[in-house]
């Protein structure tokens, strides 16, 4: 798929809580047939502490009203500028750009794993296996109920199952303590959010062998391949996160 | 119609706009986003003897109006690069120049005369900041007889055009142009990066896993606009201009001050079409100032004071 | 309660925040902004032996997150400083540092007996990055052997505290640190302005009046911090960094990386209150860290790694 | 006056044409006594090309208000991005900074002479004579009509008299040549404008042994005095545009 480079205009802004929010973003040209996993590299103008691009995944897409939406949390500086967009601002990204996350064989039993604003990739992802005949489990963690975000969504793909770390909604704890792992069987567990989480479900996924990817964020300069600073370690040598991935097997990776 | 051309010798490019090393990939990278045959010529990634896995992640940091790198010039080797890239960029319909890196002399020595033999590659660009092993670790650019040493070997062995990449990190750089110029260099190109640092005070750790790193993008655009200059008042052959260079205006500054060419870099991560977008201002610039030739605005600084 | 003071041998400042000089003029003029009493001290505007009215006009440029100057040093000389001036910042309740500069070691050498006797004036910074007229126009701070001659000589005359500010313009700043350090000065202080330079495009002229002149602000941070690290490991006096800090999180980056103080110069312009405010982030950043000494966070990376 | 540094809001911004446009401020405690001739340091936010503040002068006061205006020309990214500000944004200055025009001795004939955005000044200096007893003349020069600017509000001060390059409205040519210049005698002169129209005026008051004042547009830094960017060679050496001028008596300057 031909990346390309856009002006696209802001036709939505949704806040989430204090530090979470969506874009949704429309063009004059088709949208591109987005693979899930993918990711955008956003410039922030008005900013004068931003300089690079930031890479902000695909979260939903709509390809009816020819629109798509970004999941973005606040962390710094260029967030914070893009969360003060509004109707009719211009965005201008770099996309559609990495590999995805690749499609399950049938009957597999699939689990999506989101921490965080690390469940922006997995919406698609969940339209896009569902639309593939696949009924997945969620699996979201939380630091509290106050930090929930775009619970309801997640109820048209599958079943949910939340954690938060206080237990004021779902269970207790973070999400590799959660019930449903040892409940259920899973042949294919997706998965992103902080490397503290998507470590532990690596690990959890290769002791009961059980096919695992996750979704990186490494830090990007270019996010088209050519300036290798995105680097991350794996059995094949150095990869690109950003071509290479975002999304990478945990078998391959050095974890 | 107006003449953008300059040339290296009998070498010509068709224009003075040129991709930076580490910055462009091997072209094929920006494929989607512009022609590269409109451009004067692309340098490539850098390439070694020995393939080369780089530096630990981190390998970034952003600072004001610039980036720290510490890739480390992560590259599969010359090997790799004869049966597999070589292939690919031989039809590009722009001048293709390599960028040759090395820890030791016989590690320059031994590329050039490999890509002496590659008949679509019409010069390289020796890249002495890298670190020589002998000297424990200082870069041959910022060692006079070192950038001297590594300037004549390769030239002995290499029978095209040799663009020699000058390192800011020194106290006098036209010591080490005029040097380069003396052991049969036909050009030079500066600035590489400059030697910068940054600290994550959040986790209280170096921003980088090799704690310093290279400094580019327009933070340095000052310092490398200043050495350009003093370059090309010092030196007869073509000086190519690189350093924060974002927009047309910005590498016209560079012409302006002396070069004959101009390298984007970090710009094209940013703006990945910003090097045809550059050519294009440049061109727009010459006609409105009522000039037909670019060669009539380098150094015109120099003319006018 | 955090102690946030450090001190240069038996000087004590309260804190690690000063002033830049040239930055801060004599302190006066931000008297409707901050209370200079709760600085660590102030480093006055540079002064020489004789009047000087500096260079002409353009002096200033703005550049990516940075500025050129080309001031030229201009002052009314030390004779106008002693009756006009020092009566005015005597009481200014923090350490007043002078800032002398001269073309020829006698001017230094002058300047520092003079104030050795000014007794509210507890230290000097010596600023090399000066042009050695004998030299034919270098600075004294990119010559080793100008660097340590003129520290030698005004470390004979002057008692009190003696503090060298290295130039940037350096192949190897540790040199230039080992140098003085070995000529007895008290603290270095790190860096004066990057030689850069600017054009104006739409004149097609060169940007300042002098061709060149000095970068600072966010710009030259990340070298500044490098050549911070790099002095701090390598010399036992006190290290003072200064260089495009804007904010308290950039002085931290120089305190984590080993100075024990740093200088705020740029920021100043952009807003008078800066400095003030750089010392309250700096103090809130070490309760929240859990420390409740700055010397603690003094050099941390170093540790860490 | 004790200079200060204040957030202020924007209470209006009135577009004159293509690249003029007036901001209107206040804040919540009580504007300063300004001086005819003072400005600001304006800071620019969310524009990465403008690093230093930008000056700018006092245009117009209402004390009964407690607002203030100043009026700008787009000339780069700093007065653009201060051209989009709208109500309610927040503007940080510091000021009120600089001298200020002389007031004029009893009975004496005065012109003030503006040309292009050189205007901005002369309005809180009209009202200011105004208030003090003097009917000033005022001459303006413009390129062309559409460049006409603030032209009404003049007339509540005094005659007004008007140039064109074009000679779209009131004369055609240069402030220099309007016939007022010879049909009227005056005492004194201020003038703010481009440097050849200043000089002009410099010249032609020395001539005539009027007292010509002019206030400068030098690149600054600081604005305080500190970092002497500024100067301008007068006969008593370099000064400082931002505290010892911007106003300047021309047989000061080496003209
Ligand atoms: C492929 C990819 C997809 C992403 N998708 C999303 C998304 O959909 N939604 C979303 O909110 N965020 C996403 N991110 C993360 C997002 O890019 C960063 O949060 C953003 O760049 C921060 O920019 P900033 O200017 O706001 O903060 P900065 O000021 O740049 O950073 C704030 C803090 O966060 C740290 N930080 C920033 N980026 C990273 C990183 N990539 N890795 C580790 N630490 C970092 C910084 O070191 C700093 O301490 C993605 C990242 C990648 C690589
Ligand atoms: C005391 C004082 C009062 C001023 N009052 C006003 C006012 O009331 N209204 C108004 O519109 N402008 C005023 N100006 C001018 C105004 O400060 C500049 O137009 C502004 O700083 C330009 O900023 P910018 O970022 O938009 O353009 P930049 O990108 O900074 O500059 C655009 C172009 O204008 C040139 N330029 C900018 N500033 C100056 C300058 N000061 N002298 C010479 N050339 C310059 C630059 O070199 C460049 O070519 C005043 C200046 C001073 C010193
Ligand atoms: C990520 C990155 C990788 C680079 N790799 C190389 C390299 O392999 N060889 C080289 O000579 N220069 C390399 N450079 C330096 C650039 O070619 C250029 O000299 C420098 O970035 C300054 O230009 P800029 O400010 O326009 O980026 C690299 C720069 C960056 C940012
Ligand atoms: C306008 C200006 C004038 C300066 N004058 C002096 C000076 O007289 N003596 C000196 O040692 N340094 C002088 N400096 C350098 C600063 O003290 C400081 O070293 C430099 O600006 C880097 O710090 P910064 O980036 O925080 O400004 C001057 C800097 C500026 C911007
Ligand atoms: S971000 Fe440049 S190669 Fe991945
Ligand atoms: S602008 Fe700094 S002294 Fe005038």
């Amino acid at each position: 798929m031909a990346k390309r480079i856009e002006d696209l205009k802001v036709i939505g802004n949704k806040h989430l809580n204090n530090d979470s929010f969506i874009l949704e973003l429309s063009g004059n040209t088709k949208i591109p047939d987005f693979k899930p996993g993918q990711f955008a590299q956003v410039r922030v103008d008005g900013s004068p502490d931003t300089f690079l691009r930031r890479p902000i995944s695909i979260h939903d897409v709509d390809y009816g009203k020819n629109a798509f939406k970004i999941l973005i949390q606040i962390a710094g500086m260029g967030t914070k500028t893009l969360s003060k967009l509004g109707n009719g601002d211009i965005l201008n990204l770099i996309y559609p750009l990495g590999n995805s996350f690749s499609l399950p064989s049938l009957n597999e039993q699939v689990l999506l794993v989101g921490g965080g604003c690390g469940i922006a990739p997995l919406l698609f992802l969940g339209r896009y296996l569902k639309a593939n005949g696949f009924l997945p489990d969620i699996l979201l963690g939380f630091r509290n109920n106050a930090r929930i975000i775009e619970f309801e969504e997640y109820h048209t793909i599958g079943n949910v199952f939340i954690t938060t770390e206080d237990g004021s909604m779902g269970e207790k704890g973070y999400v590799t303590s959660h019930t449903v792992l040892t409940a259920r069987q899973y042949n294919r567990i997706y998965c992103c959010g902080p490397y503290t989480m998507m470590k532990a479900i690596a690990a959890y996924s290769k002791n009961k062998n059980i096919i695992c990817e996750v979704s990186l964020e490494n830090l990007m300069a270019c996010g088209i391949g050519a300036c290798m600073c995105c680097i991350v370690d794996t059995v094949k040598g150095n990869l690109c996160t950003c071509i290479d991935g975002p999304v990478f097997n945990v078998n391959d990776l050095k974890w | 119609m107006v003449n953008l051309g300059f040339s290296i010798g009998d070498l010509h490019f068709k224009n003075p706009v040129l991709t930076a090393s580490g910055t462009f990939g091997y072209g094929s990278e920006f494929d989607d986003f512009l022609d590269v045959s409109k451009l004067g010529g692309i340098v490539l990634k850098g390439t070694t003897l020995e393939p080369r896995e780089g530096n630990l992640y981190p390998r970034m940091a952003e600072t004001p109006s610039g980036m720290l790198n510490a890739v480390g010039l992560q590259n599969k080797g010359i090997d790799y690069f004869e049966k597999f890239i070589y292939p690919r960029v031989l039809n590009y319909g722009t001048n293709i120049i390599m960028n040759i890196n090395g820890s030791y002399i016989e590690d320059y020595i031994a590329l050039a005369e490999r890509i002496n033999k590659l008949e679509r590659i019409p010069a390289i660009e020796l890249n002495i900041s890298c670190p020589n092993v002998k000297m424990g670790g200082m870069a041959f650019g910022t060692n006079l007889t070192s950038a001297r040493e590594v300037t004549r070997e390769v030239r002995a062995v290499y029978s095209k055009k040799l663009i020699v990449k000058l390192s800011p990190n020194v106290t006098n750089i036209v010591d080490f142009a005029r040097v380069v110029e003396e052991e049969g260099a036909d050009s030079v190109s500066l600035i590489n990066t400059l030697l910068g640092m940054s600290v994550d005070v959040t986790n209280m750790r170096p921003a980088l896993s090799t704690i310093t790193g290279g400094l580019s993008g327009p933070a340095v655009k000052p310092v490398a606009l200043r050495m350009v200059w003093q370059v090309a008042n010092a030196v007869r052959i073509p000086v190519i201009g690189i350093g924060g260079i974002m927009s047309f205006s910005d590498a016209l500054e560079f012409l302006l001050a002396g070069a004959s060419a101009v390298q984007v870099g970090t710009a094209s991560f940013i703006d990945p079409q910003s090097s045809v977008k550059i050519l294009e201002g440049i061109e727009n610039y010459i006609i409105k100032k009522g000039f037909s030739d670019i060669k009539e605005i380098v150094g015109y600084i120099n003319r006018s004071n």
